[in-house]
């Protein structure tokens, strides 16, 4: 089951900031555990940024975005309570999201 | 006035402890340390020196230092012949920051940490200040006899020259093998070695 | 096993993994999987695109740690719809790749992973038109080193 | 008049690239601290906290930290104290030790099993120190001084940091013992000196980015002593407590803002 994540989506001038934390290894296939045994590659490959139900950022990253990723996102507008919601997709076919409400 | 009395009195009354001296330190040492790998329980036990410059807090009385130093001399086997190595190898001894821990691999051959304390090659931006700048040693002071003979003793053993130096014994302790200290030398004095364009 | 139940089994796979393939086909594995800049660049479509002050990279220019670099881009390029992020002597360049729509601004910030010191280089895509940025991020070794 | 033209002009070059390099690194920091996963540590710490665990299927929520059963609130900022159940002076991981053993009825060798992680998974005591230290954010870091064994710990402590042993001849003054010095690229805190130690203490247990794990206090001393070429401290023992002890002893006065972000 993967780890949490976490939002924060706040009003700046002009535009929205949305952070966002994911909880995710992000291995790149290279290292090896503690019984030298090499790990396989496990990242996170897509990633979607949704206001109000409607698609902002698409992303498509790969492996050599670091361990427990964040990110940062500006959205022109918006306004207390917008529902933003951020989800991601790995490269096992596992996903997660969540949501908040602009603050 | 009483009241003043009587608050000195109880600044004054013994302590319901005593100040930890030296064993007292061995002793919890010993107790909440255990062995694990390379690094076993006798390296808790300090030898003179190590208990000299603790209790004086690294500035003995310099007729005590002198002596001792002198001690630390006669553990320098200075090898015969030229003591310039290979500054290429010399370089990534200098490096590298592995060896006599426990999580290194025993009989493994150490690295020397230089970096981690010393400025040495200019492409190296990223050095450590606790030692002294080594940038141009060799140009400065040029590669005779004389200067390897300190350098090569400065490696294996600092505390034969400052008795309380910070600087790791790195050929005493076994961490570095001679031809790994004649490497550094070659780093060091060698005129084609980077740390001395 | 004979040759029909193969099929059959495949068949199941292949139905089963369906939402999931559907999902993840937006990702681009040649651009993801080149090994070259200009191989990556290729793959998102992006033949030489031209310098611009106007997308600019905040990053600090040392990383004590090649594990987690900074990297912060933003474009004022009209027409901005994507950004991507290449680091040059990574064994796969491509880091990243930003689609914005919908009011977002060409504005993203992300840790990466360095191998060693080179540059990183962002690219915009506005309509047909792309544009270019790189700067030089020295990865040292911190701390001891053991 | 001549001469210190001439100084100034050899000597700028190479300070102005040193400062240059400095405000680099601390960009870098500003910049890693922003983008740090922190609260997701201290979210499956609470998760932690709060789920049944032990042969008594017991949550920890009834461990007493110093503020009394369950109170996290500014725990972490008044360790390590002396607790008078069990007559000793105690850290954050060795109080939560044994809460472990008298709250879940664990086994001390179970509760001990896996105290530091690793890139593959990390421990309970990290994520609960997360959540715990996460608690006393904007609290004024004040450990127990007053008691006598928090008085001798705290001179044991302080005699722990300079001692010199081990196959380097090290102490903890040897990287942390004078100002200005660096490993590396890293500023190296006086931690005798409370104007380094306060920033440090208010920091820890932190993320680290080099190899992405959450930190606690115990591995900070543990993985000193690891690179002093030392033995290995045994988890939550007096000696550790102690040095942590005249560490934040040191660094008192200074508001909590961790966990902090760290290379």
């Amino acid at each position: 089951m993967p780890g949490p994540m976490k939002m924060r989506a706040t009003l700046g001038s002009g535009h929205t900031d949305v952070r966002v934390l994911m909880t995710h290894p992000m291995e790149t296939g290279q290292r090896k555990d503690a019984e030298g045994k090499a790990v396989p590659m496990h990242f996170i490959q897509n990633l979607t940024v949704k206001v109000n139900g409607r698609t902002v950022v698409e992303a498509q990253i790969s492996q050599a975005v670091s361990r427990n990723p964040v990110f940062s996102f500006r959205v022109r507008g918006g306004a207390k309570g917008d529902k933003v919601e951020v989800s991601w997709l790995d490269n096992h076919g596992e996903s997660n999201k969540t949501e908040t409400a602009v603050a | 006035m009483k009241f003043a009395l009587l608050s000195l009195l109880a600044l004054a009354a013994p302590a319901a402890w005593s100040e930890p001296g030296l064993q007292d330190v061995e002793k919890v040492l010993q107790r909440d340390f255990k062995p694990r790998g390379q690094a076993t329980m006798d390296r808790v036990r300090q030898d003179g020196l190590q208990r000299l410059c603790t209790e004086t807090g690294n500035s003995p009385p310099a007729g005590v230092a002198k002596a001792l130093e002198a001690d630390q001399m006669k553990s320098i086997a200075f090898p015969a012949g030229s003591l310039v190595g290979d500054w290429r190898r010399g370089e990534k001894i200098a490096q590298g920051g592995r060896g006599m821990t426990w999580s290194d691999k025993p009989g493994a051959p150490a690295d020397g940490s230089c970096y981690n304390c010393h400025q040495l090659s200019p492409a190296e931006v990223s050095y450590g200040t606790l030692g002294p700048s080594l940038l141009g040693f060799g140009k400065t002071r040029g590669d005779g006899a004389d200067v390897q003979h300190y350098v090569y003793g400065k490696i294996f053993n600092a505390k034969a020259y400052n008795l309380c130096s910070q600087m790791p014994r790195l050929g005493h302790s076994g961490t570095l093998t001679p031809e790994q200290i004649k490497d550094l030398v070659g780093l060091l004095l060698d005129p084609a070695s980077p740390v001395n364009q | 096993m004979n040759d029909l139940r193969r099929k059959l089994l495949g068949a199941a796979a292949i139905l089963l993994l369906k939402p999931f393939a559907a999902l993840a086909a937006a990702w681009n594995k040649d651009a993801f999987g080149a090994k070259t800049p200009q191989d990556a660049l290729t793959g998102i479509g992006v033949g030489s695109p031209a310098p611009s002050k106007d997308l600019v990279i905040e990053a600090p220019q040392i990383a004590e740690n090649g594990a987690v670099v900074p990297i912060e881009i933003s474009s004022a390029i009209a027409g901005t719809t994507a950004i991507a992020v290449i680091i040059e002597k990574n064994p796969f360049p491509l880091a990243a790749r930003f689609d914005f729509q919908n009011g977002a601004l060409p504005y993203v910030k992300l840790n990466v992973k360095m191998n060693e010191t080179c540059d990183v280089r962002a690219v915009a895509i506005a309509g047909a038109r792309h544009y270019t940025a790189t700067k030089e991020i020295k990865v040292t070794i911190g701390g001891c080193g053991g | 008049m001549r001469w210190p033209a001439i100084l100034v002009a050899l000597l700028l070059p190479l300070s102005a690239a040193a400062q240059d390099a400095k405000k680099e690194i601390q960009r870098y920091q500003r910049m890693i601290g922003d983008g740090s996963p922190v609260e997701l540590f201290e979210l499956q710490g609470e998760a932690l906290w709060k789920k049944p665990q032990g042969p008594r299927q017991a949550s920890l929520e009834k461990c007493d930290l110093g503020a009394g059963p369950g109170v996290l609130k500014g725990a972490y900022a008044r360790l390590p104290r002396y607790f008078k159940d069990t007559d000793r002076v105690m850290d954050l991981e060795s109080r939560l030790l044994h809460c472990m053993q008298t709250v879940q009825g664990r086994s001390a060798e179970e509760a001990l099993k896996r105290v530091f992680g690793n890139e593959d998974r990390p421990s309970e005591m990290e994520y609960l120190s997360a959540y715990i230290a996460g608690r006393s954010r904007g609290v004024v870091i004040s450990p127990g001084t007053r008691h006598p064994k928090e008085a001798q710990a705290l001179e044991l402590g302080r005699k722990l940091f300079f001692h010199r042993a081990g196959a380097w001849d090290f102490s903890c003054a040897s990287c942390h013992g004078e100002e200005g010095k660096r490993i590396r690229m890293q500023d190296l805190p006086v931690l005798s000196n409370p104007r380094d130690a306060r920033p440090v203490v208010a920091t820890w247990p932190a993320y680290r980015v080099s190899n992405s794990q959450f930190k606690t206090m115990q591995w900070r001393l543990n993985d000193c002593y690891r690179q002093m070429r030392m033995p290995e401290p045994v988890f939550a023992s007096e000696a550790t407590v102690a040095l942590n002890l005249f560490l934040t002893a040191t660094g008192k006065g200074e508001t909590y803002r961790g966990p902090g972000t760290k290379r």
